[in-house]
């Protein structure tokens, strides 16, 4: 099951010395996510924002309890990053990088199911529960405490949508992006589950986009009961050709596979109800509370 | 990145997979020449990546060397799906017993490979797949251990071979296995895979190499080249070169959005007022007003182009930066066609500041905003 | 902990084809073991002594409920056809074939570990219970009934020691020959817990030689408490020659290490009863009971 | 199989590994030529399977070309610890700072791969091990992982660097353990690492290959050849070429077993009779009438040979194959040689049947056998 952090993790950041990592681990830090370390090889005994920074986990561990780790270091040096982590038992491991080779995916999500490990990601904003702690990159201010959890493959739309719900005054439970590779780690599923079962989230919002059947197995999952609480969703990519990739990796119709049709009319028969403009997921979910 | 038939069979080649015996020419000199090398007849095959050559015309065939230049000569410098033929493989004619298919895909569900077989070969999988799907056969490959002998023997065994024939098919099945791990393939695929007197032959090959691990594969950074040019417009090539994520679309409304996301939400939404976006562009996180710039500017110079709409969600993109990239951009091509912005969030107020000054239009939601530059360009 | 094969274990031989797979299916077949299939690639559909051959173990698995295996296919082959053993969740797995590379064994184990199989071996003569079934090529004669756990590293030696044993009236518990590589599943500390438990045996031949600290370790777990048993054990290879291979891939004595010397001075300060020559064994043994 | 200096060096060098710039010749002409490219000053080294090469005067140190000649001509065709000099190495001479110990080798205890590092280069690693313990870092290698670039930097910190120099040696750590797996290695060692000023160096090499694993490595069949021919003694070779598990010792009592514990055993109790046994020889489980002769024969050949204990413990090998192999061997070499022979086991009857008809003692106990051979050669 998804483990979340609280305001008592301690979270590591791995990659924290490159330009994005610096930026993040400062806003972090600001929106009150605990980080105690940082990892870059090749530059240990360094320090960001205050932080010590180590050449492994390996050292890290010797000085802090790490809890969960963010991700942020370049494509080609993601899967040893992710490896250990998990070596590390740190969980959650947040993957924000983009562009790693689905082969190491698919590497890093197998080692991690040895350990119990949770990827969110790879390629994912990562995920937030509002007032409390991020462990991502998504932009604080367009959430607010509330009641809605939020899952969605996309980051910016994810935020768009966020921003609007928080406009109509309900506010946001836990969101959660998975990433928008072709293989992640967490999926649709595994955190409609945990929606299910948590007690502040009453409401959800599904932001799918085309490719693959993520959405078509979300749904087959609500529709057999696995999901009891109202759904509202919003699918991208209506307009988008096939055999292109629109932006993400894993956003491509192949063949007569993966079109957002097939995606909403999954959804609506599993009584989801979807938008047909992003501003929709927001008025829907108005109505349902 | 696609790689040409010709392409794939040297890489599968190199693994030990059989291939006929072929060269590769570009004129119908050299495809006789190679016919005669052949023994005379051969199979003369336009070198493009497109599926269904062989129903459009795109594989001929030869009895002498010849027929092979006439052949080739017909094909050369010939268009389907609106490529140009550059290149084609002649290749020996071989005595095919049965077509059988065998491929190894991405498994999104299942987070690993998949390897895929049936004894319906030479036709379109996916087809096989919604008709006939019991003549499918699946493997999924757990990823910790790989796919062993007895993995690929079984696949074999449940095609319908034993003995000698199971064991040659489910060496082939192995070698394509390790084809797709080592080389990073999206997707690599036979067919049709020939059953010949003695064994099996690749009598086609397709191998999609993942763009996201050409760092792996520097050696093929040339093939990459041509794969690109073949595959993406000339516009696409260009935004390429300017590290843009631009996709071309049909119509004659601009659309750039920070995010794949929210980008495809804005061209659905524009396609929902009755507008027609021109392109898909998406100027990803964190976007300088460098970047944004080159990004406007590019859409503006495209002829097609009667407006633009920009769509910009501020997190870590400040919306002052992007007001500050579009004037920029504005201002170096002093063309006529509108703008409509519409931005949220960081240095929100600033940046709609700026844009107010520089007498482009901002608007609060998508959905406004996207009514809005239909309604410029004539509506629907 | 050790699985043992009762009259109820149904056991597969993997190249059951082969010359030794032949010999040996119709020796453990005389002898009461339960084999109901044998795999040998390429050769399925074919019988051997009335026992069914299938291509791989998953199509012999559709047929029968296996339990056990044991592998005599060639050192190239062993590595696959151990590793498809433990997908297909037999146990224990016995590794007969000798001269299987140690980067191989180290894989098979690694992977026998994931999935808690008890790998018996390689290089092995496998296991008796005397009486009842056994998973091996050991000579049937040599053993009778009885309360003497035998552990060894040798083949020839274990039934030399065994017949010794059978002759003084004692007989045999269990026998388990753990092999003679470098690098072995079971290894003697296992087998000492089992036998602890195990209410057959009363009393224990450990018989080492020569390379590694097999013998060192198994002195210490005697040492510190973990076996209260009485042991007798013999040690091979006094008079071998240090960097010369002895037979066995693991009997080299590297260095300093690896000394029959060391491995005896380790078992008698642990207090077991170490005989100078082979015929000690079942002497001391006769004392202790 | 051990391989020499240059050729683990060879292959260190194609995994990435940094060697120095070296040749290797057999000639004190070649020597020269090859300083000269050097520049001049070299490092000449005699090629040989053995340790402690320097001590033994093995290394020598040129600073100009005609030195190095010199030096070559003083090694080549000279001996040391038994073996001739053949080859000699002209390896540039490295500026060194430091020298470090880095090895991979087979850890059965933890039935991995365990590396081993040391800040105490260029000593014997046992030494280092068993007087200042603290100065080795050990790493074992979870099989199921590898050994990622986190535990080479995790153990190139350990030693003390930090930066671009534990970069770099975590480097030569991650690719020293690549070789070990793919090599099939059973040592693979750098002793000394040379530190220079921008990194690090293999000064030395040693590569152990198992030999179970040969079939893996055919290209290595030649080197095979010539290891063996400097590591075996030339009985050892024939009998290998014989298929024949063979040791050779320094006595006069012929040791012919079935199983290598059971000889192992044997050759103790004869020794703890006082005799000395002359060999090991294992006859492996299964043996048949042809193969015992060959070993009888192999053995009784052996001018050494004062008499023959031949240890049968009839299981899959049957006593009278045993007698029947004897008996042959025995009738196609009549030497004047005693044997004694104990059997047990399948068909033990018959067995001794047919010696006693030929005249051949047998004993019920190995021990006793033991004491009869010791005192058919003149006893302790």
């Amino acid at each position: 099951m998804v483990k979340f952090i609280n305001e008592d993790t301690q979270v590591l950041v791995q990659g924290i010395t490159g330009i994005q990592g610096r930026f993040h681990t400062k806003l972090m830090l600001e929106y009150g996510t605990k980080i105690v370390a940082g990892v870059t090889p090749g530059r240990g005994e360094q320090e960001v924002d205050g932080i010590p920074v180590y050449d492994t986990i390996a050292e890290a561990q010797e000085k802090h309890a790490l809890d969960a780790s963010i991700i942020f270091v370049p494509a080609p040096y993601a899967l040893d990053a992710s490896l250990e982590a998990i070596e590390a038992r740190l969980d959650p491991v947040a993957v924000i990088t983009e562009g790693i080779p689905v082969r190491d995916s698919i590497d890093i999500l197998a080692r991690a199911g040895l350990g119990d490990t949770t990827i969110v990601g790879p390629n994912t904003p990562g995920l937030i529960k509002p007032g409390m702690s991020k462990l991502g990159i998504m932009p604080a201010q367009v959430f607010r405490e509330g009641s809605v959890g939020i899952v969605s493959r996309s980051g910016t739309l994810f935020y768009e949508i966020a921003a609007q719900i928080t406009r109509v005054g309900l506010g946001q439970s836990t969101c959660i992006g998975i990433g928008g590779d072709p293989i992640v780690g967490l999926d649709f599923i595994d955190v409609l589950q945990w929606f299910e079962e948590n007690n502040e989230t009453e409401i959800i919002a599904l932001i799918g986009e085309i490719g693959g059947d993520a959405e078509e197995r979300a749904a087959e999952f609500i529709g057999q009961g696995g999901l009891t609480k109202p759904v509202a969703a919003y699918i991208a990519g209506r307009a988008a050709v096939p055999g292109k990739r629109m932006g993400h990796a894993g956003a491509i119709i192949q063949g007569s596979a993966g079109t957002a049709q097939s995606k909403i009319e999954a959804l609506e028969k599993a009584g989801v109800v979807v938008g047909e403009r992003p501003g929709d997921v927001a008025r829907i979910l108005m109505r349902m509370t | 990145m696609k790689l040409l038939e010709y392409q794939a069979k040297q890489i599968f080649g190199k693994f030990g997979i059989p291939t006929p015996r072929s060269y590769i020419v570009e004129s119908s000199k050299e495809a006789e020449d190679s016919a005669n090398k052949l023994g005379g007849s051969a199979a003369i095959k336009a070198q493009l990546p497109v599926g269904g050559r062989g129903k459009a015309g795109g594989i001929l065939f030869a009895n002498t060397p010849s027929e092979a230049a006439e052949a080739a000569s017909s094909l050369l410098g010939s268009k389907m799906k609106d490529l140009e033929i550059r290149k084609v493989l002649i290749e020996e004619k071989l005595d095919i017993e049965d077509e059988l298919y065998l491929g190894v895909v991405v498994d999104r569900r299942n987070k690993s490979y998949v390897v895929l077989a049936s004894s319906e070969g030479g036709v379109d999988i996916e087809e096989v797949a919604v008709k006939t799907p019991e003549k499918i056969v699946r493997h999924v490959v757990d990823p910790l251990h790989g796919l062993r002998s007895y993995h690929a023997l079984w696949i074999a065994k449940q095609l319908g071979y034993s003995g000698r024939k199971m064991s040659a098919l489910a060496d082939i099945v192995g070698k394509l296995y390790k084809v797709a791990v080592e080389m990073d393939a999206e997707l690599t695929e036979i067919n049709p895979l020939a059953e010949i007197a003695d064994g099996f032959m690749a009598a086609d090959a397709r191998l999609n190499i993942d763009n996201n691990a050409l760092f792996r594969h520097r050696d093929l950074a040339e093939t990459f080249q041509w794969s690109e040019s073949l595959e993406l417009s000339e516009r696409e090539q260009e935004a390429g070169e300017l590290g843009l994520t631009y996709v071309e679309l049909d119509g004659n409304i601009g659309v750039i959005g920070n995010g794949a996301g929210l980008t495809m939400a804005t061209i659905d939404t524009v396609t929902l007022h009755g507008g027609k976006p021109a392109n898909f562009l998406d100027l990803g996180g964190g976007a300088s007003p460098k970047r944004i710039e080159s990004g406007v500017s590019f859409v503006l110079s495209d002829p097609r182009v009667s407006a633009l709409f920009v769509n910009v969600l501020g997190g870590i993109t400040r919306c002052d930066d992007t007001a500050r990239g579009i004037i920029e951009a504005r201002r170096r091509a002093p063309l006529e066609k509108p703008i409509v912005v519409r931005m949220m969030g960081t240095n929100e107020e600033e940046g709609k500041k700026l844009l107010e000054e520089a007498g482009i239009d901002t608007l609060d939601t998508m959905e406004d905003a996207a009514e809005r530059v239909v309604a410029l360009v004539g509506g629907s």
